[in-house]
């Protein structure tokens, strides 16, 4: 067995050492600038240099379409402005109204949905894969399906509610009705995210978690709310986040389902920035309202970013 | 050259402000394995891929073979390594897992060399029947054995092994150790075995570093560390079952124990200059004679019993601490009985309170 | 006795929820299916109230949609074919572009430990966040000034901006999966760190890009914001073109139902294929790495 | 406290039987430790005795009642489990009590069983810190608590050492003994380490392959094993096994030419018509003559320390078999002493071990 012909490892080694040219370490610092200096470079040109131009042009008052002339300084005249019209304002309320129904009906659904799929039945991977398409869907598709089937004289909506006693509702027509039909259609697409979060936050807790919570005698009731819903409560939190920074800045479902009607009633902040921008033209004012609106969300990403690293960490 | 194969001196490295290495100096001497035993978290990996140059070291150096290797890349140090979990790639069956080694530029062999070397190899860990397996489909004790062979296939100067076996059941362990003692006997290889096992390190290793919070507290063979324990951590690591402490205290010439009234001449101790005042007193189990009822000099109480087929141990209770002890052969105890323990003379150590470095520096080996 | 009723509310609870899961599967699944289905009616069924559930095929929607059959060449030939052909060249280079960028940036987070690592992955991420109306106000000068509107190229760059700090995210998640000791033992025998990555790493994680490659073509092929603004006629993406239906002279809803069933169809075989890692797409990598 | 009775227990997933036929009593008050390798079976036992796997056949016992459909609350039984015994969102207090409180308990009592157990396993300063921040060894204290905490009838360990540092699973050890003596509780411990089951056992069940090897005090299965593999399993360094081949003077030993003197062997066991194998442990292998001592001349190989004892290694064909004894001289040892009462023979087909009287165990 022993093989007594070998050379010893060090005469071995040192043969090797004149095959091996001894390159020095290299520190990784070559390939760390090459591999991140052209995603650094797309985003610098896309989004920091526009970010940039925006804020300068909110302190100044011009317009797009001729952009030579007409630069005046004007301060901040134009946040002043905003601030104080109160259409503006209805705006920011209609949309954080918008936000609140959306978010928090689809985190009750998504959450019991969620719960319920974690038993496994028959079938349960396919439904749970079908479930998951609305929120794949381009919002103008969805918009344009949820504006034809809430028309009130043929839509199928109508049609349905009225089996139950409910006749002939103005969707589209009236003020709040559009409002809870803006957020129908928004929770008919989004609520398939938090099933799948819920899904996964639920089975991120090990089962000895539940059988030692079995051996203690804990009902069902207790162990829902004292063990699932705590222990879930990092990961539901980062998709309240995600849902709260994508309804806040909604604007095809919009565009597509309502068009901002009945009258402005349903313009949310997007809206109003696109309207200001390439309706009116009033390229200032346009960009100090983009501005607010992101802060407004870059404020919301720092959340969310930090509460990814920790669950990354925890992983 | 000098006799050492690996010398590591002065390594430090932190990670994001929070110090893994704080200077570790060490040396493996060749054809020797040198174990790294340490808790958990102790730096025991980080000092291993400092030595494989995975590591950008903050400071330090790495001599391999003679040669400053501290800036040569990783493929270019011929050291070869086993990890305690992840080895084998999925992407490769067994085979080539171990032929990965020998297909590298810096060590490319002819094909031909390669399957000679690899069937040897796979006879010699006995996984020659596995080789066009899938790696996924492999046991635990299987896939280290792969990694095992992958390592030896290059005949590397140096082996480095990161706890490769602490992911196995007991007897798969000693199983595995023995043959890798054996294969360092005919191999004649050197290696570096890092372990939180004291029965693993003792087991096979020729000399030990004891390793705790980023630094080298001591290295030597088992009768060196035995002899002159150089903290007090080293001894509570050390021997199955550890060494013992006491609160003492020293006056003048005499050495004042707390919780038993037997004072030990301060003499055999060799306290260089007058430091009086509160130490800790370690004495190796083997050097104290424990009794039963209280014929001993000191009043205990048996705390807890582990009988370990051959010989049974106890925990003894002293009021205000235990210390365990393998009785002499035919003696037995049971939990709760009372006892008596006597130190024997000129044994023990005296450490100081607060850093629990060795103060004592008295040569005639206390073990026998 | 106790016991029975217990049972008996028990499973009356268990009824209930069963209920109101159907009726939640019912609303999530109905509209899409009501959406093939009326995109098959005549302009008589369409409107039909009660809505009608059996109806002979009307094609006429699809005709039109592809400029074939009775509506070839004809004016309401809606030509959605180019704005098709448009929406696949732009989604397809643009996602292939983000998922190779994404890639390297995302190996490199995932295995060095660089000064400024957090800032440059918390931009990367808040460029995915923007809202896409408050950077167009300045991309619609941009564009201009650079000639960039109503082109191709143009949408392009948006498709890769949009999805690149999605792509660099979802790899980093799938290359954490990666074990660090892939890299280390193979440079501890011999070879080179690019070796590695390139022969070792990136096949372990082929259904990982493949699964960023899905996601990022469902996103730059269902984005309508930048395309409506920055184009005008040629460079219409599909979902562009259906907006542009609801026009001054009402909806033209035969028209616009096929184009939107045109519209859905590779968005769901894309989505068949990722499936299993759609936890994984939807939250940056973060989650779903076992 | 309760007596555990299995009778022809086993549990059955699809065609797998993960138990085999177990009959088991376990005394009142009695530390009965499950040992064997992993897939052995024994934590299914253990998790059917618990009640979270339900048994395909055989009845569960406790006091003589059949618990078989009875919920693990139902059985009042306790458990640690292996990797994740504590809630990891709740304090060390809260955790404690938690099987209390979901009982519905009233606070008074609660706190005066916490003071109770937070006395026993003196964790007075951990209440308020977290499972995640604790030192090692602690978390396991802390889930004995929880389940010591409402003195369940019977108390069931899954492996709670095995993730623990190797300092630290000493330091439990020691830990668990003493308190299993102080509580008397019945306990069953399921653990691939031999050194826990010796240390802590009234009583070991070796399984093997789903099926009960061997049940006796840990002193007899470690000096009377019945079995190949019980004498290898238990005891470490692992017990050398040495095939016999009938010779003129004696055994052969191996391939090797070293020659077992027939005196050595117990009449009954030569009578028996069948090969057999000599199973001796390393500590009943010694390189000077002792009392009694059967002397073997072959060459020893390697010598070697480990800790305090010193090691050797002689070669039998291709096997190594291993000796110990601390009175080692390198230079004049070509011979082995073997202790008389050290030596055990097994029949070499079945594995089964040949009482000095010829019985098979």
């Amino acid at each position: 067995m022993t093989t007594t012909t070998e050379p010893t490892p060090s005469q071995a080694a040192a043969m090797r050492h004149a095959k091996a040219k001894d390159r020095k370490k290299s520190s990784g610092r070559l390939m760390i600038f090459g591999f991140l200096s052209p995603t650094l470079i797309i985003l610098l040109f896309m989004v920091a240099y526009p970010i940039i131009s925006l804020i300068s042009y909110s302190f100044y008052n011009f317009s797009a379409l001729n952009p030579h002339e007409g630069y005046k300084w004007a301060g901040l005249d134009n946040y002043s402005y905003l601030l104080s019209d109160s259409a503006l304002w209805k705006r920011f309320i209609f949309t954080g109204k918008f936000v609140f129904v959306c978010v928090s009906l689809q985190m009750l659904i998504g959450i019991f949905v969620g719960y319920q799929l974690q038993k496994a039945f028959r079938g349960r991977d396919v439904i749970f894969t079908m479930l998951m398409m609305p929120m794949m869907l381009s919002p103008v598709v969805v918009g344009f399906l949820w504006r034809y089937m809430l028309n009130s004289e043929w839509g199928v909506v109508n049609y349905l509610l009225s089996g139950v006693g409910i006749t002939d509702v103005g969707w589209l027509s009236q003020t709040t009705p559009a409002l809870f039909a803006a957020a129908a259609a928004d929770t008919w697409m989004w609520t398939p995210f938090i099933i799948l979060l819920a899904t996964a936050a639920f089975r991120g807790i090990p089962d000895t978690i539940y059988e030692a919570a079995e051996v203690d005698g804990a009902s069902p009731a207790y162990k829902f709310f004292r063990l699932t819903l705590p222990m879930s409560a990092p990961v539901l939190f980062i998709a309240l986040i995600l849902r709260l920074i994508d309804s806040f800045k909604q604007y095809d479902l919009f565009f597509a389902l309502t068009g901002g009607g009945p009258g402005s009633s349903t313009e949310t902040v997007s809206f109003a920035v696109a309207k200001l921008a390439f309706s009116y033209f009033y390229t200032g004012e346009a960009s100090a309202l983009a501005v607010i609106l992101l802060f407004i969300i870059i404020g919301l990403s720092m959340i969310l970013v930090r509460h990814l690293n920790k669950m990354g960490e925890k992983y | 050259m000098s006799d050492a194969l690996l010398k590591l001196s002065g390594l430090k490295k932190a990670y994001r402000g929070k110090p893994a290495l704080r200077g570790i100096d060490f040396e493996v001497r060749p054809n020797e394995i040198f174990a790294l035993l340490g808790p958990t978290g102790a730096g025991k990996s980080s000092t291993i891929q400092a030595a494989a140059g995975l590591l950008d070291l903050d400071a330090g150096q790495v001599m391999l073979d003679g040669r400053d290797v501290t800036d040569i890349d990783p493929a270019c140090r011929d050291l070869s390594i086993v990890f305690e979990g992840f080895n084998l790639l999925p992407v490769l069956n067994v085979y080539d897992n171990i032929a990965f080694a020998l297909r590298s530029p810096s060590y490319r062999e002819d094909e031909a060399e390669i399957r000679k070397r690899v069937h040897a190899t796979a006879e010699l860990l006995r996984i020659a029947h596995h080789l066009d397996r899938d790696v996924g489909t492999l046991s635990g004790g299987e896939k280290q054995r792969v990694a095992i062979a992958r390592a030896l296939v290059r005949r590397p100067c140096m082996f480095l092994l990161d706890e490769p076996l602490s992911a196995l059941d007991l007897k798969l362990r000693e199983g595995l150790r023995s043959e890798l003692r054996q294969i360092h006997r005919d191999q004649n290889s050197t290696i570096l075995y890092a372990t939180h096992d004291y029965h693993g390190a003792i087991s096979i290793a020729d000399r030990i570093g004891i390793i705790n919070q980023g630094r080298i507290l001591q290295s030597g063979t088992i009768e060196e560390i035995f002899a002159r324990p150089a903290n007090v951590f080293v001894g509570r690591l050390i021997g199955s079952p550890a060494m013992a402490f006491f609160d003492a205290e020293v006056e003048g010439d005499q050495v004042q124990i707390k919780g038993c009234d037997q004072t030990l001449p301060a003499a055999p101790f060799g306290l260089s200059g007058r430091t009086d005042g509160a130490m800790q007193l370690g004495v190796w189990p083997e050097d104290i004679h424990v009794t039963d009822g209280n014929s001993g000099a000191n009043s205990a109480s048996v705390y807890a019993v582990d009988n370990r087929g051959y010989e049974c141990a106890v925990q003894i209770d002293f009021g205000t601490g235990l210390f365990r002890k393998v009785l002499d052969e035919g003696q037995t105890l049971k939990q709760g009985e009372t006892c008596g323990f006597r130190i024997s003379e000129g044994a023990g150590f005296l450490f100081d309170q607060a850093s629990g470095a060795c103060l004592s520096h008295q040569h005639e080996g206390a073990a026998r | 006795m106790a016991a029975v009723s217990r049972s008996d509310t028990a499973r009356a609870t268990r009824i209930f929820i069963l209920a109101l899961l159907t009726v939640y599967v019912f609303f999530s699944l109905g509209p899409i299916f009501w959406l093939a289905i009326s995109s098959l009616k005549g302009r008589a069924d369409l409107f039909a109230m009660p809505p009608v559930w059996i109806f002979d095929i009307d094609t006429t929607g699809y005709e039109s949609v592809f400029g074939v059959g009775a509506a070839a060449g004809t004016a309401s030939a809606y030509g959605v074919t180019d704005a098709l052909v448009n929406s696949v060249i732009v989604s397809s280079i643009g996602t292939l572009l983000a998922v190779l960028l994404g890639t390297l940036a995302g190996y490199v987070c995932s295995r060095h430990d660089f000064r400024g690592k957090g800032d440059f992955l918390f931009f990367v991420l808040s460029t995915r966040m923007l809202p896409p109306v408050a950077v167009l106000v300045f991309y619609h000068l941009m564009f201009a000034r650079l000639g960039l509107t109503d082109t191709r190229f143009g949408l392009v760059l948006v498709a890769i901006f949009a999805n690149v700090g999605l792509a660099t995210w979802i790899m980093k998640g799938f290359f954490d999966g990666v074990p660090k000791e892939v890299e280390q033992i193979a440079q501890v025998n011999g070879y080179s760190r690019m070796y590695a990555f390139v022969y070792l790493v990136l096949p372990m994680v082929r259904g990982g890009i493949a699964a960023t490659a899905g996601f990022c073509f469902i996103f730059a092929w269902n984005e309508f914001a930048f395309a409506s603004i920055l184009t005008t006629t040629d460079a219409k993406t599909l979902p562009v073109k259906i907006s542009s239906a609801s026009g001054a002279t009402g909806i033209e809803w035969t028209q616009i139902m096929a184009a939107g069933v045109v519209l859905i169809i590779p968005v769901l075989i894309f989505f068949y294929l990722i499936r299993k890692h759609l936890l994984m797409g939807m939250t940056f990598g973060v989650l779903g790495r076992n | 406290m309760a007596k555990v009775e299995l009778k022809n227990l086993s549990v059955e997933f699809g065609a797998f039987k993960a138990v085999d036929d177990v009959s088991l009593t376990v005394e009142d008050g009695e530390f009965a430790v499950y040992l064997g390798p992993s897939g052995c079976g024994k934590t299914t036992t253990l998790r059917a005795v618990a009640g979270l796997q339900n048994a395909t056949q055989g009845d569960i016992l406790f006091d003589g009642e059949r618990v078989n459909d009875q919920s693990p609350s139902e059985r009042n039984i306790a458990m640690v489990f292996q990797f994740v015994s504590l809630y990891p969102h709740l304090n060390i207090r809260e955790n404690i009590i938690f099987p209390l409180k979901a009982r519905g308990m009233p606070n008074a009592e609660i706190a005066r069983k916490l003071d109770w157990v937070v006395g026993i396993f003196n964790l007075g300063d951990e209440l308020k810190r977290y499972p995640g921040a604790l030192p090692p060894g602690t978390t396991q204290k802390v889930s004995l608590a929880r389940a010591v905490v409402r003195d369940p009838a019977v108390l069931l360990l899954d492996e709670p050492l095995s993730a623990i540092d190797e300092q630290f699973r000493e330091e439990m050890r020691w830990e668990l003994g003493h308190l299993q003596r102080e509580l008397g509780v019945t306990t069953i411990y399921v653990t691939h380490d031999q050194r826990e089951a010796m240390s802590l056992a009234d009583r070991i069940v070796l399984m093997n392959n789903s099926k009960i090897v061997q049940v006796a005090d840990p002193q007899s299965i470690f000096f009377n094993p019945n079995s190949e593999f019980a004498g290898n399993f238990i005891g470490s360094p692992s017990m050398n096994f040495i095939d016999l081949s009938p010779v003129a003077n004696g055994f052969r030993l191996g391939e090797s030419k070293a020659v077992l003197p027939t005196e050595a062997v117990p009449e009954a066991v030569r009578g028996a018509a069948r090969p057999i194998r000599l199973g001796v442990r390393p500590r009943d292998v010694q390189l000077l003559a002792g009392p009694g001592t059967v002397r073997v001349d072959l060459p020893i190989e390697d010598v070697f320390s480990v800790g305090r004892e010193r090691y050797f290694t002689f070669r039998l064909g291709d096997e190594i078999a291993q000796g110990v004894d601390a009175r080692t001289r390198r230079d004049a040892d070509t011979a082995i002493n073997l202790r008389p009462e050290g030596l055990m023979f097994f029949d070499a087909q079945t594995g089964q071990r040949i009482a000095a009287n010829g019985a098979v165990l």
